[in-house]
């Protein structure tokens, strides 16, 4: 088993627990980070793949070379967004549904 | 079983763990803190696959900005009161379907995965063949810049949006220091230098090996942080044209040298063979310098307004 | 050579699992933190080795990227995230009693 | 050679000190104490590393260039250590002391 594949098992994997984690987290704060995972496992079944061989393939790394720097600026984007959201008043879903008033504690 | 392997199994392992611990613990800045480490983690990852120049953007970005930018919304959102654990039993029955379909997804990949062909295309030996048209002699800057260049240009594109998005939706206001310290202007009076050093050197060093002007503007958007942490650079305000001129600067000089070209050659980013090396520069230059202040403004383009919701304030 | 430089590596990815386990599980947010800097130190010569082992010297210039940005974090963390409502606890007490999830 | 035989004897130095910064995490009891085995014996740890792997180096760029990381990662850790004990002790966290246990 080649790193190459070992590590596009991986991001298989990250790639689930991110999207698992997009569905089933409340807080806007996690379901952010939880995108990001999702993100890197895709860049690395990218990258991890073509290299099954061991050989280094040079255009899948430029295209996660870009998409890394695009997450950048998504994460960023969706950090402004989920706190303009909190600043509004709105709720980042953070909670225990049953007691808000326990909020300002 | 052999040592390198070994080691592949337990960098996937850590990588894993860190991943389900930012996703699974009760506390916020735990979580924050087990992605900030996933990054780092990814990091040796890219070594690994003989990835370096990702590795370094990986490094640059993952220690210098992404990890500033959640720590920065942690402390707002921190204090807001902590999540709950939502661990409950009744609320894992209620995600037993959703688990159910992920992990029939997850199989669905595997089996997908297992599937696959070794190599539909020889991109590599493609890539090898086109080399010496291309004016540098690293592949990954070569792809970046002249086989797909087009990819890269409407990439800063993305990065001008998401800026304008922030720009549109009200920049977060910026939060006070916690702690001030006299070490880290120190600090940054040295480091910085030494990183605009290393970024010119990152993008001098990306026409032959790894490197290249999203590494350099990454370690030069970390530089800008720094600065500001340590209180020498001060927030930037919505209203400075300068920086919003230094940033459509890279993304136009690009789009002429792609309209020069399309009208000269016929071919949008088609550079003559003999003057690739020249236009990639200057492009990465460009490039370098607006990205780096594109990146930096993320974390530094910060409201001048106070917070809508005084109410909400308990900081000691 | 080679063969011996991976052991070394090896060990001190050991070294870098059992540590980032241990400051994983606090009990301070700095706790937490010194996993994130245990990357300054041991994934510097973590990647250090494997530009040895792999024949690739660009994988200095990444070590090098690291040594210069693993302060950041840690002083972003130190003086913008790190206050008592994060931490969530009275004053005085939060190294007793922040320890409260081993999950 | 001699060469060969430092550079080993300092690469296993150098993981002797790592090992050493791990054991000093996993038992020290409280926040200063452990900074400051991350911070000390694992930077001492990296300095035996490079150099002993600078020994061995190809080039002298690259023995100049490994050498030239470790002040920057003494440097860096100190200002993160100070940073991160001086928001501690701002914040109350008592350091420990033997009476305690």
């Amino acid at each position: 088993m080649s790193s190459g594949l070992l590590f596009a098992v991986v991001g298989c994997l990250l790639f689930v627990m991110g999207l698992g984690g997009i569905i089933l987290l409340d807080h806007l704060l996690r379901r952010i980070l939880a995108f990001n995972l999702l993100g890197s496992g895709i860049f690395l079944v990218l990258v991890g793949l073509a290299q099954r061989n061991g050989r280094p393939d040079p255009v899948p790394q430029a295209m996660v070379l870009t998409g890394i720097v695009v997450s950048v600026a998504a994460t960023a984007l969706a950090l402004a967004l989920a706190r303009r959201h909190q600043a509004a008043g709105g709720n980042t879903g953070q909670t225990d549904r049953t007691s808000p008033e326990e909020r300002h504690d | 079983m052999n040592a390198a392997l070994t080691f592949d199994t337990l960098l996937a392992l850590l990588l894993l763990w860190s991943a389900w611990q930012a996703l699974s613990t009760p506390k916020l800045d735990r979580a924050v803190i087990m992605f900030i480490v996933f990054g780092l983690l990814l990091t040796l990852v890219w070594s690994r696959l003989d990835a370096p120049d990702i590795a370094l953007a990986e490094a640059a970005l993952g220690a210098g900005l992404t990890g500033t930018l959640l720590l920065d919304a942690l402390a707002a959102f921190g204090q807001t009161g902590q999540p709950a654990g939502n661990t409950g039993f009744v609320t894992t029955i209620k995600r037993f379907p959703t688990i159910l379909v992920l992990l029939v997804l997850l199989a669905a990949l595997l089996a997908a995965l297992s599937k696959l062909p070794l190599q539909a295309v020889n991109l590599p030996a493609m890539v090898a063949q086109q080399m010496p048209d291309s004016g540098v002699s690293h592949p990954v800057t070569a792809v970046l810049l002249n086989f797909r260049g087009y990819d890269t240009l409407l990439e800063v594109a993305v990065l001008m949006l998401a800026l304008l998005g922030i720009l549109t939706v009200g920049l977060p206001v910026e939060r006070p220091l916690l702690s001030r310290n006299l070490l880290v202007p120190i600090l940054a009076r040295y480091a910085v230098p030494l990183m605009t050093l290393a970024a010119i050197y990152l993008l001098w060093a990306g026409s032959h090996r790894p490197g290249g002007a999203f590494q350099a503007a990454a370690m030069l958007a970390a530089g800008v942080v720094l600065l500001n942490l340590a209180q020498v650079q001060p927030r930037w305000i919505p209203g400075q044209h300068w920086i919003r001129q230094l940033i459509s600067a890279g993304f136009l000089l690009f789009l002429c040298i792609a309209a020069l070209l399309l009208m000269l050659n016929g071919g949008l980013l088609h550079y003559p063979p003999d003057q690739a090396g020249l236009l990639i520069l200057l492009i990465e230059s460009g490039l370098t310098v607006s990205l780096a202040i594109n990146l930096a403004a993320f974390y530094l383009l910060r409201s001048d307004r106070p917070e809508p919701l005084p109410n909400q304030e308990d900081e000691p | 050579m080679i063969g011996s430089e991976l052991l070394l590596a090896l060990l001190l990815l050991v070294n870098l699992g059992a540590a980032l386990v241990r400051a994983a599980q606090g009990p301070t947010a700095a706790d937490r933190m010194l996993a994130a800097l245990l990357f300054g130190s041991t994934g510097v010569g973590i990647l250090v080795l494997l530009a040895v082992i792999q024949q690739t010297p660009a994988l200095i210039d990444v070590a090098l990227t690291l040594a210069l940005l693993a302060a950041i974090s840690g002083i972003a963390f130190a003086q913008r995230a790190w206050s008592q409502a994060v931490l969530g606890r009275r004053r005085g007490t939060a190294s007793k009693t922040e320890d409260g999830d081993a999950a | 050679m001699l060469l060969d035989l430092a550079s080993n004897l300092l690469l296993l130095a150098g993981g002797f000190f790592f090992c050493a910064g791990t054991v000093g995490l996993l038992r020290f009891p409280d926040v200063y104490t452990r900074l400051h085995a991350l911070a000390k014996a694992d930077n001492l740890g990296l300095g035996c590393l490079l150099a002993g792997l600078a020994l061995k180096a190809d080039s002298l760029v690259q023995a100049i260039k490994l050498l030239a990381i470790w002040p920057l990662v003494l440097v860096a850790s100190a200002v993160v250590g100070y940073a991160i004990a001086h928001r501690a002790d701002q914040l109350g966290i008592t350091p420990w002391q033997r009476d305690d246990r």
